[in-house]
């Protein structure tokens, strides 16, 4: 079958097109809107049209029997209009009030998961982990599925303070905004990369190599023509491996995970915040990571417990500080918490003012 | 078509939250390579290690970007999977599709793919999950000539993205949509045949709600802000009042203070806002951004990779974006020309930036140091001075000599 | 006349000898303090047992003369004991209260000035200058007899929000605790240092002027068997100076001034804070400095006027933001004041949130 | 003696505070080296620079250190200045003395030197300014004989320095003035003959509000602090109601938010206080620290080259300060094990730490991890695991699965 001809550079379709008719009449002039309840919410446009959101859970690996699921129901309910959100979440936009509880039984009755809007958890921003990427020191999607299973009542229906931003990222490339969430999974190597010295001239290129290193550990190997990694200097970042496919840095039973907290990404009362580390390592446990999930379940109850109305988890540990929040998490405080890299200035304590 | 065994990846299969493995499973029913897909996990969930291999270069004729190359090392085991690149579609802004649309994109990829996809990436695009080498031309033949574009990979401007602004929501102080489907459109040649030294990422929300996250992944970060008093509706002050306490929660969580509520009236002393959204977004029906809106324009945000993360700096404290986003358009190629002038390879922005100090950048772009800029002045006497400047503050004091009035 | 027989590593004598009979009874064993004036506080033991303090003015720089004269008043009203404080006041310590105004009477009439005590400003901070060091690019008595004489009022009886604490630096080597000062003035160089090449070889190690240089600025010149320095990487800081004489840095057309503002030592309320630089460069105008003297004086009243009670200069910025310190103050904001050394990364702004 | 005309500095003799150009010239009157130091600042005033050149290595026998070396360029024309060195005297803790000491400090230096002093330097000796090289054996044997002691200077453990103390003061949580003159005297060999690799300083505030400022000025800052509960005197509290707003100046100010006043009582939750000052500083008669007293260590401070300054960083929380003060000398010394093992030239004990990584030093100064050193954890996942961190990981996670219960 001859292929259709091809153009080049023609950029995405116009969204217009994709907007329904109650979006294109009110188009930027919304006034207010009102989260009814986790799984739905009601924008109000100047005109007083109303827009129904009802915001679905997705694993975001999606096959396209499920897409097309998602394709039946729009058509059903919302004039075949739908959208995903930023989190990777369905959206489903109603502009007709009557319409609204026969999508919400539909989606229940084929099992389609709601929630994710207002003080809870949402989906979590996740990258590609074993499913598809070469870099990944543990699986992402599998770790998603497992802490969702288990903080899914904050997805569905239970309060927060606010809204607890969760990330899973593959490797230290972090993939996602990762670094500035209220807490997420980031998966490290912890072990010295080797390199395959008869490969290496061949495949890599000597300065990009030596450059790739944050921390100055490689230096050239001119026996091996290849380069060498001091062991007291490596991180295990893996940004040689990166560069350079003859190195490896994978060992199954010491890739793990680490968990950081307290990020955040609005400005809101506060300024944007990276994520701080404060367990430095788990060790892997496919299928479902339990001390992990155990982990994240158990620093959002205690967030839950001890934070103010509208503070985020960052908002909270600040308020209080850092050692009452390893006092009142009970996590212990190891050395892999002290920075020693560049902002090592900035995070020392410099004043005897601190809690016992 | 082999009936793999899974009992880690089956485990993932129970709970509420929607799995992952069932969807793979489902493709996998009638799609080879998405079957092969999931003995391959299972396979990594066993041995506790992933098996693909640094991404070879694969794409389609005349772009240099939009697939990312990917090859398992057990090929022979898992055929499906020897080849499993993925394909990544421009999404349109803000996620919007209609049934339509997405029904076509499914079917072309059932033809040629795994029948899997990402909706979305990290970066925005959609993602195709998964192809061989030479189904590469055809998948592009017949998305693009249905008005689907690759997006982009590699050291290019990748996808821009954006919040759904102005689609739904009251608080976006410009067209989000439209100025993510404007600067796409504009750079594509930018986009599709990598010349720059890293990857350099847009993102633009309408607001500091930031809800496309642009301050943390974004080389540019364009976020809505105004100018001007915030619009009070004092009767909707009293509504909220019954529903919550407005001091606890409005008044003392501003992070400037200028608010202040009585119990009848609220105040805000606008001229201290620093319009950080809180007061706004938790009481949406009484309060209202000014009416003077624009964006702040921050550069350099980016993953940890190699010396720590990045926050994007404000550079930009206000300018107004609107069509054809002149403006806006001049200043990324500024930026653009700037960086390509100092950059070694694989630096971002922000890392040249850091380098080469921000005003060698700020100068570039022409823009004036100011103190919207910083959060805080230097804290070390290590300045570079130019003879202009000192020619400047030498000026500025004969002048003052004259006047007999210093102006600091 | 033959010397005296040295002694080697006695130390300093024990300074319970000069402490006052009062002291030594009420040791370790205060109870309170009261204010009483700007030049008088009385601090009241556990036993009742009271002392008051009179703090006197230094220039610090002394004569012998001067010191006998305070040996004269000490011993007229303290019993021969007296002290200097860490800001080098002089300190008149009486037991009985009668003495204390007739001291006072008698200070006043040999024309020392009392005060520093409290919520003004006390001595300043600082350094040698041209008085003795090699380093110096201004003199730092002179600025400070300069700088006093202006805000004369705030030592002397006139209070303000919280301490002001100021300092002088005659060079970046910051000799004292002038980086974290409320207002400081540190001297700058701003011409590359040139290198007398003929005697290089001789003074200076290579390796270690190239490794003093801060920004790399400094590469070796084989040619001349010297150095030669990147005039686009040099910031005049001086250490290569410091470290080899051919090097000269000094120019008296160029060398000038800088104010940095908002530090504080201290941890009450806000922790330790460094000073921030607010304006860039000012010419260097001995012997009495004025723009300098209107900067500072400028800044103390703008801080006066401004800001809360308790509320330190440092802290005080803070609540309001620099950007409103900057326009506030009406002072330029110039691309000195963007920090491009190593702390740029957390002076930057990552957050649409500030003031017009 | 020759009489200079000094038009320039003249004009620093007017005006309320006290002048130096007159204390200079009262020496001048009759001693020839302040005569012509008088002169030789007249010349700098006019031609706006300065005249010394570096310092030579001069000094007393059997010590490196005390006397700074200071020649003239212009010694020809200021022979009394030709040599002009310091001699730094090591003052007594606390700045204390006797007329009956001062007076013989002055009648040396007027035999041998300027009779010009610093009262005193930065770092806390009593220098005397400007002698011959010629004089300095016999000004040291004067001194000592009479139980004074040089100060120190070059890569030595630098003069100690303290607050005024228990001397004084109703907060000091530890004797400043009885440790500083035991360090001095302890380490008088660091201190005479350097061996350092570079310079070192001690500084002990008896508590928070650092009235030596130890926090940015000392490699090693021993500031005052305590355990248990603020002591609280609610009658003297009232009589601060009369005269103070409580709740503007205290209770807002508080950093912690943990007190509170009804008008009638002040309340603390002590176990959220970080013992900032403020409330007991502003309220002396009121409120007092806890009773378990000690000090925090913090380690670092220095001024800003080569890298920017450092503020001192916790290391020892809290440690009791008692005599014979073992554990704080012992403390020291494994700090400087440390630093003479890592440091190359110049650097200064916070940079090594800085390079080294504080687990490093940490380790070999036997003294854990614990949040209290730290403001916030790190940000950046590029963390070091030795064999043993990861076998203990390991082995917590065993234990728990035995008990079923995770220890975080
Ligand atoms: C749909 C979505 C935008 C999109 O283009 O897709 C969106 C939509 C809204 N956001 Fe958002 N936000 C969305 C991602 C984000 C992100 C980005 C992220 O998480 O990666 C952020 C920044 C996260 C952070 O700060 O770490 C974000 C921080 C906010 C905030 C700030 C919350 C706070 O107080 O800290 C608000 C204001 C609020 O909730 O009061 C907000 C408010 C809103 C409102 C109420 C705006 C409006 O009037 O329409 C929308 C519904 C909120 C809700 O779901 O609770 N949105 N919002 C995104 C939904 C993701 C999802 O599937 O759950
Ligand atoms: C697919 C995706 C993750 C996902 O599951 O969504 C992804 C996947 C990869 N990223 Fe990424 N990145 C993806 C979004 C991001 C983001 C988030 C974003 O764009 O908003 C980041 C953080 C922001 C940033 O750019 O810094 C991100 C930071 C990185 C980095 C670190 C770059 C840095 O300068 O720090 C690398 C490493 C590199 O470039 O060599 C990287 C590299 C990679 C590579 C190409 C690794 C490699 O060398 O092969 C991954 C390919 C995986 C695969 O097999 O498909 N990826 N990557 C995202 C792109 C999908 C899309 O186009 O929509
Ligand atoms: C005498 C002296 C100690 C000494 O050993 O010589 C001293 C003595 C006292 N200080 Fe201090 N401080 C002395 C230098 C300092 C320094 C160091 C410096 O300035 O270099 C500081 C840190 C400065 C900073 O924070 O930047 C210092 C910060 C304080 C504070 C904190 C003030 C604040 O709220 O920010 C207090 C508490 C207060 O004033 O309420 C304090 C309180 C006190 C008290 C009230 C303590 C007491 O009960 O005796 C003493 C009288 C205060 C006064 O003069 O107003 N002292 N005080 C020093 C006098 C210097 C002078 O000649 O003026
Ligand atoms: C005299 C004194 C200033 C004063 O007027 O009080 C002083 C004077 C000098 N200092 Fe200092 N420093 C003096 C206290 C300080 C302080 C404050 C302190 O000790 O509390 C500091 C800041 C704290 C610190 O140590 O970092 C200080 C930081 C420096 C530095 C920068 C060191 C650094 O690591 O950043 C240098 C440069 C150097 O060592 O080469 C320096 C070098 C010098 C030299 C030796 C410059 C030189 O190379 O000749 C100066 C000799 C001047 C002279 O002719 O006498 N001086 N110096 C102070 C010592 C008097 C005393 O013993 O009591
Ligand atoms: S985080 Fe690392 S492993 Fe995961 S997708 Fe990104 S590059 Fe791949
Ligand atoms: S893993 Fe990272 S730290 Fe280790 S050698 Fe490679 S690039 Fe360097
Ligand atoms: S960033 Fe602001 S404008 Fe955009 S969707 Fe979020 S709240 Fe609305
Ligand atoms: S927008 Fe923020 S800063 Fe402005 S009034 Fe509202 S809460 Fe305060
Ligand atoms: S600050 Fe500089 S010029 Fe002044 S005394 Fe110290 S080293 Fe000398
Ligand atoms: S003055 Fe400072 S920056 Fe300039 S060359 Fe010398 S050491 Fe380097
Ligand atoms: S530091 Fe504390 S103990 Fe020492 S004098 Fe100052 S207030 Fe008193
Ligand atoms: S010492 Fe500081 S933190 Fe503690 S109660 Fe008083 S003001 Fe609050």
């Amino acid at each position: 079958m001859a292929l259709p001809q091809r153009k080049t550079d023609i950029g995405p379709p116009h969204f217009e097109q994709f907007l329904p008719p109650v979006i294109k009449k009110n188009y930027g002039k919304w006034k207010y809107h009102e989260v009814l309840s986790h799984n739905t919410m009601v924008h109000v446009a100047e005109s007083g049209d109303k827009l129904w959101t009802v915001r679905v859970a997705s694993p975001r690996i999606l096959s396209t029997d499920t897409i097309r699921e998602h394709c039946d129901i729009a058509e059903k309910y919302c004039g075949g209009y739908l959208r995903y959100t930023t989190r990777n979440n369905a959206e489903f936009l109603v502009s007709d009030e009557k319409q609204l509880e026969p999508l919400k039984k539909d989606l229940a009755s084929r099992g389609f998961k709601m929630g994710g809007i207002g003080y809870g958890i949402t989906n979590v921003v996740h990258t590609q982990g074993w499913v598809h990427c070469h870099s990944a020191a543990t699986d992402a999607s599998g770790l998603v599925k497992a802490m969702m299973d288990e903080l899914f009542e904050y997805f569905e229906s239970k309060s927060l303070p606010n809204k607890v931003r969760l990330a899973v990222a593959c490797c230290v490339n972090m993939c996602g905004a990762v670094h500035c969430s209220d807490i997420a999974v980031v998966a490290v190597h912890t072990k010295v990369p080797t390199v395959k010295h008869d490969l290496f001239k061949n495949m890599c290129e000597l300065p990009t190599v030596i450059g790739s290193c944050p921390t100055r550990a490689i230096s050239p190997d001119p026996a091996n023509k290849s380069v060498k990694i001091n062991p007291d200097k490596c991180m295990y970042c893996g940004n040689c491996f990166t560069v350079c496919p003859p190195i490896s840095i994978k060992d199954p039973e010491r890739d793990g995970v680490a968990i950081v907290v307290g990020g955040k990404i609005n400005s809101l009362r506060s300024n944007p915040k990276f994520s701080k580390l404060v367990i430095p390592y788990i060790s892997n446990e496919p299928p479902r990571w339990p001390k992990v999930v155990a982990a994240i379940k158990h620093i959002v109850e205690v967030y839950a417990a001890n934070a103010r109305k509208h503070e985020r988890m960052g908002e909270w540990i600040e308020r209080i500080g850092w050692e009452r929040f390893f006092s009142l998490t009970g996590i212990d405080f190891t050395f892999q918490s002290i920075d020693d890299f560049t902002f090592m200035r900035d995070t020392m304590r410099t004043a005897s003012t601190f809690k016992w | 078509m082999k009936k793999y065994n899974t009992p880690l990846i089956d485990q993932l299969e129970k709970g509420p939250w929607p799995s992952f493995v069932t969807e793979m499973k489902k493709a996998g029913k009638t799609n080879e390579m998405a079957n092969d897909a999931v003995g391959h996990l299972e396979k990594c969930y066993t041995t506790k290690m992933g098996y693909w291999k640094h991404g070879g270069i694969v794409g389609v004729l005349g772009y240099g970007g939009g697939v990312i190359g990917r090859y398992s090392e057990i090929g022979d085991e898992f055929p499906g999977v020897a080849h499993f690149h993925t394909v990544r579609l421009n999404q349109p802004s803000g996620f919007f599709y209609t049934s339509k649309a997405l029904r076509e994109i499914c079917d072309i990829w059932d033809k040629y793919g795994s029948g899997l996809t990402n909706v979305h990436g990290s970066t925005g695009d959609l993602v195709l999950l998964g192809t061989k080498t030479d189904a590469l031309e055809a998948i592009f033949a017949e998305y693009s000539s249905r008005g689907w574009d690759l997006g982009s990979s590699g050291s290019a401007l990748r996808t821009p993205s954006c919040c759904v602004g102005p689609g739904r929501c009251e608080w976006t102080m410009y067209d989000t949509l439209g100025l993510n489907y404007a600067l796409t459109q504009e750079f594509q040649d930018e986009m599709h045949r990598p010349t720059f030294s890293y990857k350099f990422k847009i993102k633009s929300s309408g607001c500091a709600c930031d809800c496309v996250a642009s301050i943390a992944r974004a080389d540019m970060s364009i976020i809505g802000t105004w100018k001007g008093d915030i619009q009070i509706d004092q009767n909707e002050v009293k509504n909220y009042a019954s529903k919550m306490n407005i001091n606890a929660e409005i008044i003392n969580m501003c992070p400037t203070q200028c608010m202040s509520y009585d119990g009848k009236e609220l105040k805000i002393n606008n001229a201290e806002c620093s319009r950080c959204m809180h007061c706004i977004a938790k009481m949406t029906k009484a309060l209202k951004p000014g009416k003077e809106r624009g964006a702040t324009i921050c550069i350099g945000s980016k993953a940890p990779i190699v010396v720590g993360s990045l926050l994007s700096w404000v550079i930009v404290p206000f300018i107004k974006i609107e069509e054809p986003y002149t403006e806006v358009k001049e200043l990324i190629r500024k930026i653009w020309d700037w960086w390509d002038e100092n950059a070694k390879p694989r630096e971002r922005i922000g890392e040249v930036i850091e380098m080469k100090g921000m005003r060698s950048f700020l100068e570039a772009i022409g823009v004036p140091p100011m103190p919207q800029q910083i959060k805080e002045p230097r804290k070390d006497p290590f300045m570079f001075y130019t003879e202009d400047d000192i020619a400047s503050y030498k000026a500025k004091e004969a002048e003052e000599k004259k006047t007999g009035k210093y102006k600091f």
